[in-house]
């Protein structure tokens, strides 16, 4: 066998997890398709700790370790064979997942309820539990895979995990915004795909370590990073290629919408960034930065405004989550090119990635938030909200909640990743990125607003309500909403963990 | 011996060919449905067994040459379905029999 | 030239075919084929690459090969869920295309690829 | 050898001009039957760059599965074609998309013409590492072993596409039968010949199998050959789709999956690894793998052309 092993050293000791990490879900789908639809749910419930308890076991495993955990598949090494690898981004978004789709399935429960023993299996809960442990499986295979073509099936299986999703009422809206979201996602797919296969005639290997290392700067590298960029961007729907994002996130179920707006968009956002921080470091040239960060501020502005015209609150949160997808990629200019502004870099890329992890927890609890109005008015039609705030007051709490980390109003995850954002562009001297950064804060605040203001006023009469709101589901919302807002209470070196791993990392210190 | 078979091979393949060439030809030249069928399956049924026939001497021992034989009744049988079911779905009174 | 350069050259004006029949059709069930058409293409050029590779008395990398067989089948996969979402939704609506059944407030633009 | 290079470009020309042919024809029907002849030309292109493997997988599902699938499909449709035609793109678009098409595959193009010297391979890893596995053919090395991981992740895709067919039908019809019910012909050539194709099938699906070990071949195209079968047997109306809320039919749909995910966690306590062989039992385990996989891979097939339920049971 050539002498081929990953850079970071033999396979480490609990390697283990990271095989469970995927296994588990990919387990739990196939029984509870073999075992029918009454054992789904519980199938899922069982499921659901042992893979938090996972994803804790590696987080904390990477963070004793202080560096990545790798295990090698079947024992045949890269580049013959495949490895998985948590460092310490993976580990972050692995727990991230793991507490939105737990509490997603917490969540669903009411409406997922299996069939009682006897009665014949039905459909919606039979799909939508296959479908949150299928997406689960393919996010944990995102994260950890360390072989692009791998991260390609990984990818796929995403994707059909996630349109069904989408459609699972079965409405006309419904069904053309899934097919729209399908037609976007293998476009996207057969772009990624195209790279990889470029990236293989170029050096032989798929491994990520292995291509960090060997990787030039030649025509072949840039067309297929190229490539695969637009093709993850089709399926992260960064603008202009965000239009089938809102009718599919705003037509899907409650706890199908907090789990594709929270992290399924974050899967294909991942891989970008493993592109161009771990497999070409240093290849990613400003210009071609500066675009993307151009595409990400189009995105803010544009999905903010669109968000405070929407007059149906699902549809509002579904372009808020075009708006903040954007700020996801102001981070490239500002993370780029490590060298002497190393502070910078370290800074621009935690804000970022801290973006994706406290947008996914503010995200889900808003449209959970919205699923519980929704369920209790019988609409969600945001001129009809008066009076909500008072019968509903910790559901609306946790809205508001939300919103702030979507507005980075301090203290909240929100806030620290958009002020590491704007400290980086003042330090870059790119101050019109900062400019962006508070402009959207503001429309964010405008759009929230827009919700807030017509929840917290109206009669002092309680409302008479379509259908009782248990009150352990406002709870579950209210911990996510908490959960966005504590990120930002952890002392800035805690997120040092996100740097644990990478490849060809400036050598920085997060202040 | 093995020139002689050669040659044989050669001939039977590039008759073979021909009948191939003229049921094409017959494909886009008929004027109808019916006659544009009688032309190709003509072309599969002589093309192909004279190109099995052409080959058989150079199969890879009696496995091979049965593999072939296979391919060329298999080939027979598909084509004389498909024209059956193409004839009946063009004929004036429908797909029903 | 060799064939492997020629395919290859079949393979990338394939990609652009399919990339233009992706975006330009309005049916569904064209911009499925055209998918196809491009994945086609992908393969091809993904094929080319494993024969260049060919070493060790094989007549080309085996483990492109092996990724390639692995993309057919996901591809297929894929037409298979877009072909049922397109058949559901003609039953729904009575239509297949996806141009005037947005919902309100979507604000589908003409360039719906 | 020039002859053979003509002849090459002789069936990229003609490769080119049906996929062009396909793109561009009106009707939706005439440009699936287009795309079923441009999947076997490409199933030659693949012999002619000696992937032989990939050649058998194209022809069976990139081409024949698909193109059943489109055809019943575009036979559906036909009712929207006339409404459809009338939504012509606008001349901006088609000519803005045409320029940069044409980008991409210039781009495609200068990359082919510039090779990069020598060509970056795994052929001699793959081929030192086979004695280990047991196989003859690398290409189901890499599948079933060196990349094994990839394969099982695959299974799960198709799982998951049957799945998302059938989470498109109707509640009401949930558990019923997926896709129409052919009536019964009774004297037909389809009958006839689904009375008589089966049982070579069935024996040309199984050899496919078992030579995949050592030769081109393997679990997909053999199971691809197993669902046609059934496929054709359905078509006639001699035999009907089973209801999705079977047990048996559930537990034959993930049957390979599962037995594969078993056999990958037994690597943990008997080989080193999770989906590692332990030494000299490669080939059997690889076996004892794709034989139920063939079987599901078959039945997903057969199922995903199906479509979702349609008819109570």
């Amino acid at each position: 066998m050539p002498p081929t092993l990953a850079p970071d050293g033999a396979a480490t000791a609990n390697g283990f997890l990271l095989v469970l990490a995927i296994v588990l879900p990919v387990a739990g789908v196939l029984l509870s398709f073999a075992l029918a639809g009454r054992h789904a749910e519980r199938i899922a419930l069982v499921l659901m700790p042992a893979g938090l308890g996972v994803a804790v076991a590696i987080f904390t495993g990477v963070w004793r370790a202080g560096r990545p955990l790798l295990y090698i598949m079947g024992g045949w090494d890269p580049p013959l064979g495949l490895a998985l690898r948590a460092d310490g981004l993976s580990a972050a978004m692995l727990l991230t997942t793991a507490v939105v789709i737990c509490a997603a399935g917490l969540f669903a429960r009411a409406e997922f309820r299996a069939p009682r023993p006897g009665q014949p299996e039905a459909r919606a809960p039979f799909v939508f539990w296959g479908f949150l442990l299928a997406v689960w499986a393919a996010l944990n295979a995102v994260f950890l895979g360390n072989d692009l073509f791998n991260l390609y099936v990984a990818l796929e299986i995403l994707t059909f995990g996630a349109v069904p999703l989408v459609c699972l009422d079965g409405r006309a809206e419904t069904l053309a915004a899934a097919l729209r979201y399908l037609l976007f996602a293998l476009l996207g797919s057969v772009l990624y795909l195209l790279g990889t296969a470029l990236l293989y005639g170029a050096y032989g290997t798929l491994d990520i370590v292995l291509l960090s290392g060997r990787v030039r700067a030649d025509a072949a590298t840039l067309v297929a990073a190229a490539l695969m960029t637009v093709g993850l961007l089709a399926k992260t729907a960064l603008f202009p290629l965000h239009l089938w994002l809102p009718p599919a996130h705003a037509g899907a179920p409650a706890a199908a919408s907090a789990v594709l707006s929270a992290l399924v968009v974050k899967g294909s956002f991942f891989l970008i960034v493993r592109l161009w921080f771990d497999v070409m470091p240093g290849l990613l040239s400003q210009m071609a930065a500066q675009v993307l960060a151009a595409l990400g501020a189009a995105a803010i502005l544009f999905g903010s405004v669109l968000a405070l015209r929407q007059a149906r609150l699902k549809l509002l949160i579904a372009y808020s989550t075009v708006a903040q997808i954007g700020y996801l990629f102001l981070m490239f200019p500002l993370a780029a090119g490590g060298g002497s502004a190393a502070f910078g870099s370290v800074g621009a890329w935690t804000g970022g990635m801290l973006q994706a992890i406290s947008h996914a927890f503010a995200k889900a609890a808003m449209f959970m938030a919205a699923g519980l109005i929704t369920r209790a008015l019988g609409h969600d039609r945001i001129a009809g909200l008066a009076g909500i705030g008072r019968t509903l007051p910790m559901t609306v709490f946790a809205f508001g909640l939300g919103g702030l980390s979507l507005m980075g109003v301090p203290p909240s995850g929100g806030f620290v990743a958009k002020w590491l954002l704007l400290t980086a562009a003042i330090d870059r001297g790119q101050w019109w990125w900062a400019l962006v950064i508070v402009a959207g804060g503001m429309f964010t605040g405008g759009y929230v607003f827009r919700v807030l203001a017509p929840a917290l006023t109206g009669p002092n009469d309680p409302l008479t309500l379509c259908a009782p709101v248990e009150r352990h589901r406002e709870a579950l919302v209210l911990a996510l909403a908490l959960l966005s807002v504590l990120l930002g209470l952890l002392p800035l070196a805690s997120f040092g963990i996100l740097q644990i791993g990478r490849l060809n990392i400036p050598t920085g210190v997060l202040r | 011996m093995s020139l002689a078979l050669d040659i044989f091979t050669v001939v039977a393949i590039s008759v073979g060919a021909f009948f191939f060439l003229a049921g094409t030809v017959g494909l886009l030249r008929f004027p109808d449905a019916l006659t544009r069928l009688h032309a190709l399956t003509k072309a599969d049924n002589l093309g192909l067994g004279l190109v099995v026939l052409g080959l058989l001497p150079q199969a890879a021992g009696l496995p091979g040459a049965l593999k072939l034989v296979s391919i060329w009744l298999l080939a027979q049988l598909a084509g004389a379905t498909v024209a059956q079911l193409i004839a009946r779905a063009v004929r004036p009174g429908g797909p029903q029999a | 030239m060799s064939a492997a350069t020629v395919f290859g050259l079949c393979g990338a004006a394939l990609v652009g075919l399919g990339l233009y029949g992706l975006v330009v059709h309005s049916e569904p069930l064209r911009k499925i084929l055209a998918f196809n058409l491009l994945g086609g293409g992908v393969f091809l050029l993904f094929g080319v690459i494993a024969r260049r590779g060919a070493a060790a008395g094989l007549g080309g990398d085996p483990v492109p090969q092996a990724l390639i067989i692995t993309g057919i089948v996901v591809a297929f996969s894929a037409t298979a869920l877009a072909v049922a979402l397109v058949l559901r939704l003609f039953q729904e609506t009575g239509r297949a295309t996806l141009r005037s059944d947005a919902p309100v407030g979507a604000r589908v633009t003409d360039t719906d690829s | 050898m020039t002859l053979a290079l003509a002849i090459d470009a002789g069936l990229a020309v003609l490769v080119l001009a049906v996929a062009t042919w396909t793109i561009a024809v009106r009707k939706t029907f005439a440009a699936v039957v287009g795309f079923v002849s441009y999947g076997l030309l490409l199933a030659l292109v693949w012999v002619r760059l000696l992937a032989v493997d990939v050649a058998l997988t194209e022809a069976a599902i990139g081409s024949g599965v698909t193109g059943v699938l489109l055809l019943a499909a575009a036979a559906r449709l036909r009712p929207t074609e006339k409404g459809a035609a009338a939504e012509q793109p606008g001349a901006a678009l088609c000519f803005v998309t045409a320029i940069l098409s044409a980008v991409v595959s210039a781009g495609l193009a200068a990359l082919v013409l510039l090779p990069t010297n020598p060509a970056p391979t795994l052929a001699q890893a793959a081929v030192a590492n086979l004695p280990a596995t047991g196989l003859g053919n690398s290409v189901t090395a890499v599948l079933l072993a060196y990349r094994a991981w990839d394969t099982l992740l695959e299974k799960v895709v198709l799982v998951l596409a049957l799945l998302g067919v059938w989470s498109l039908a109707p509640d009401a019809l949930w558990g019923g039968r997926p896709g129409p019910r052919y009536p019964a012909q009774r004297d037909g050539a389809l009958v006839f010949l689904a009375q008589l194709l089966p049982p070579v099938g069935i024996v040309v699906g199984i050899y496919m199998l078992w030579v995949g070990a050592n030769e081109p071949g393997g679990a997909f195209q053999g199971s691809t050959i197993l669902a046609a079968m059934w496929i054709l047997v359905v078509m006639a109306g001699l035999g009907d789709a089973p209801p999705v809320g079977r047990r048996w039919l559930r537990l034959v749909l993930v049957a390979g999956p599962m037995v594969f995910l078993a056999v990958g966690l037994s690597g943990f306590a008997i080989a080193e690894a999770f989906l590692a062989y332990p030494v000299g039992y490669a080939k059997p385990l690889i076996i004892l793998i794709e034989v139920p996989l063939t079987l599901s891979i078959a039945a997903t097939l057969g199922l995903l052309v199906a479509g979702p339920p349609e008819r109570a049971e």
